[in-house]
């Protein structure tokens, strides 16, 4: 089992993947956000309440899944790297930092966007927008980590240990600011039950989220492989890699 | 004192820094009543074999054994069983001779400040004891240093550059006090550019890049 | 029901930009991603290069 | 022959204070920051001290945070510059027993300084006497939890340059649930109403950090050692 774990991870394997499955990716990628696209901008019926603003729900909320998911993708990655020590698993983390961290740069801007004509101001200490911007914060400091080391490898595994200390916090940030904010009852905000929606709504947000995964997924094959040239030794591969 | 038979003995071990390929596959085995005297030209890696024979560093490849065990299953034993004297002499400035040696040895065994005082005129240093390790020369506080090695009555020595700043007198010091040491069992590996002129069994270990 | 739709029902301001910025963030990904890994790709080649030109 | 653990703990929190006290400009610099930084705040607000009394809880935090946070960068440093670190990381004693010395004592010197010096800074807000309580009780918990959370900092930064700055980026995000729950207590000790559900969320962050964070902080010192 561990042999075929370690083959799994062994760079020419993953670069070889990664090369193979990232136009496939981008393909599906550009299907699923044009379906959504298409369906969420022209066809879907304008909110009851908001109008036609819901529509950047579109973008919002599958950038705010992301940045999570890629931060939980990051520090997976990192957890496996440092305790098996496994050299992809840091090619992968530091692969997920920036696209992650341009997601939550998406979530905040569109989020503040959304803000302005629902709740009248751009920004409100609203619980999800206050964790989405501590994550921006612990991806950053995450990426000048790894970068302000001068050995690769000591920055890798410090920026991993961060982004396992900082997967732990999260959760406790999220809670924590939603305490706070029942306890300031501050700006009225305006939810969008999702399991309320109509299926002419839904079915767009779920196809742009996917697309976002698939988005993800591509640029991220894309990152994996500089990543790995940038880790490798054994150039016996690497030849044979570059050259297409 | 205890000395078991089998030594310390590391094997094949690669450490990169970056994409330098700095140990490529060093190996040697030495035993009690051996000294390992480590040479090489700057930047082949002399301190950083030092660092992974301690412990300090995990090499990428490779082992590190002592009594036959791996020194990361057994770390804290070993490193109780270890003195280790860096390139720089690892003194706080602020504190005493004497206090220094008590924070470190102190960690390792109990002892008095008469062991410690001893450990110092050893080296010629007892007059220093009571004064801050800010005011102490470079000489000095190498011989400061010599003394918790000395005093931390390790069966294993990791000397860098021990004759670094030492006058000539210092240096015949340094070789009395290996000697001494691997004539009771002990085991060293000193890295130096000198040579160590020693009448006991010395190996060399010679890197190069 | 072309301008009714770029109107946005009067919120075209917000979502216009909204989606701009979306496309904007998609692009600097796929921009910088095929940067680093041509960046990638050229050291890993003159790594290789240096090496065979010690190794003769 | 051997040192146990706890007299190794001893040893190692009786060298980190006679460091500290030999030090003494060290010790007081950051308090010096707390007390100013706190008195700036209104002279920069202009305010009555009524109204003082509705930002003064936010303040105090965050100059708390801010002033740890200043002496946290030494924690590991200055012992990784001499090399002392490394002794004491080959002295045979487990890593984690070190680390658990040297942070306890930095929050005794620092922590718990600040906590003593808090009712000057209190008064100086506009805070009411019958709040001092838990606004100490509050600061001693935060201030712990944040010399830990710092300790992991530390640790990871300890080699690097610009490594301070680096410090507050990776460490100021995780004390926000600290900064939140801690002005909330303080907050609410004022109005006199129940302080009871800022402190147990105080206390519990307390201890869950000061359970998880010495292995975190260990991890990162055997990374940066290497």
């Amino acid at each position: 089992m561990w042999t075929w774990f370690y083959k799994l991870a062994s760079p020419p394997y993953v670069y070889g993947v990664a090369a193979a499955l990232r136009l496939w990716l981008f393909g599906a990628a550009a299907l699923a956000m044009g379906y959504g696209l298409i369906a969420g901008l022209a066809i879907a019926p304008p909110d009851y309440q908001q109008g036609d603003a819901f529509r950047m729900i579109y973008v919002h909320v599958p950038g705010a899944i992301l940045s999570l998911t890629v931060y939980t993708v990051m520090a997976a990655a990192s957890a496996v790297a440092l305790i098996w020590r496994i050299k992809v698993g840091h090619a992968v983390a530091a692969a997920s930092a920036p696209i992650g961290a341009s997601f939550a740069i998406l979530a905040l801007v569109t989020g503040s966007l959304w803000g302005k004509p629902m709740w009248g101001t751009y920004w409100a200490w609203d619980p999800r927008l206050t964790s989405e911007l501590i994550l921006l914060f612990l991806y950053v400091g995450v990426m000048s980590l790894r970068s302000a080391f001068e050995d690769p490898l000591r920055g890798d595994r410090a920026a991993a240990l961060l982004a396992v200390v900082g997967v732990v916090n999260v959760p406790i940030v999220h809670f924590s600011v939603v305490w706070w904010n029942s306890l300031h009852q501050g700006a009225t905000i305006v939810r969008i039950g999702a399991p309320k929606m109509p299926g002419s709504m839904l079915w767009p947000l779920l196809s742009m989220w996917l697309g976002f995964m698939l988005f993800f997924g591509a640029v991220l094959c894309m990152r994996l492989q500089a990543e790995v040239l940038n880790r490798e030794r054994q150039a016996s591969w690497v030849r044979e890699a570059i050259k297409s | 004192m205890n000395f078991a038979s089998d030594g310390l003995e590391f094997e094949k071990v690669h450490v990169w820094r970056g994409d330098r390929h700095v140990l490529q596959g060093i190996s040697a085995h030495v035993r009690p009543r051996e000294l390992l005297h480590i040479s090489g030209a700057n930047g082949t890696g002399k301190t950083t074999l030092l660092r992974v024979v301690s412990g300090l560093l995990r090499p990428e490849q490779g082992s590190v054994t002592w009594l036959g065990q791996s020194i990361t299953s057994s770390r804290t034993e070993y490193q109780a069983a270890l003195a280790y004297a860096s390139h720089e002499p690892a003194l706080k400035s602020d504190l005493t001779a004497i206090e220094n040696l008590r924070f470190a040895v102190g960690l390792k065994r109990r002892v008095t400040p008469k062991d410690l005082l001893a450990a110092l005129d050893r080296t010629g240093v007892a007059a220093c004891a009571e004064l801050p390790a800010r005011v102490l020369s470079a000489g000095q506080r190498r011989r400061v240093s010599l003394a918790r090695v000395l005093a931390m009555r390790a069966s294993i020595w990791l000397l860098d550059e021990p004759h670094a700043n030492l006058d000539a007198e210092g240096s015949e010091l340094v070789s009395e006090l290996l000697q001494a040491h691997v004539q009771e069992g002990g085991l060293a590996l000193v890295v130096a550019h000198r040579d160590l002129a020693l009448s006991c069994p010395v190996r060399r270990l010679e890197l190069n890049s | 029901m072309t301008n009714e739709f770029w109107s946005m029902g009067g919120y075209a301001r917000y979502v216009w930009p909204c989606y701009g910025i979306a496309g904007a963030v998609l692009a600097w990904n796929l921009w910088a991603a095929g940067r680093y890994l041509a960046a990638a790709k050229l050291r890993a080649a003159r790594a290789l290069a240096m090496a065979s030109s010690e190794a003769r | 022959m051997t040192v146990g653990a706890w007299e190794a703990f001893l040893l190692v929190l009786h060298r980190e204070l006679c460091l500290s006290f030999r030090r003494p400009e060290q010790l007081f610099q950051p308090l010096v920051f707390f007390l100013i930084v706190t008195t700036l705040f209104p002279l920069g607000l202009s305010l009555q001290l009524s109204a003082l009394r509705d930002i003064a809880p936010g303040v105090l935090w965050v100059a708390a945070l801010l002033s740890s946070l200043l002496s946290l960068d030494s924690l590991f440093k200055s012992d990784a510059d001499d090399g002392t670190l490394e002794q004491l990381a080959l002295s045979g004693q487990g890593l984690t027993l070190i680390v658990v010395a040297k942070t306890g004592a930095h929050w005794l010197v620092t922590g718990l300084a600040l906590v003593i010096v808090s009712p000057i800074v209190a008064i100086a807000l506009g805070i009411p006497t019958s709040a001092f309580a838990i606004m100490m009780l509050s600061l001693a918990l935060g201030t712990l939890t944040l010399s830990w959370l710092g300790a992991i900092g530390a640790g990871l930064t300890i080699g690097l340059r610009r490594g301070n700055v680096l410090l507050s980026l990776i460490v100021l995000p995780l004390a926000t649930p600290l900064l939140i729950f801690g002005a909330a207590a303080t907050d609410r000790a004022i109005s006199g109403t129940s302080t009871a559900g800022a402190m147990y969320f105080l206390a519990a962050l307390c201890v869950f950090t000061c359970t998880l964070a010495p292995w975190a902080a260990t991890a990162a010192l055997r990374i940066t050692l290497e």
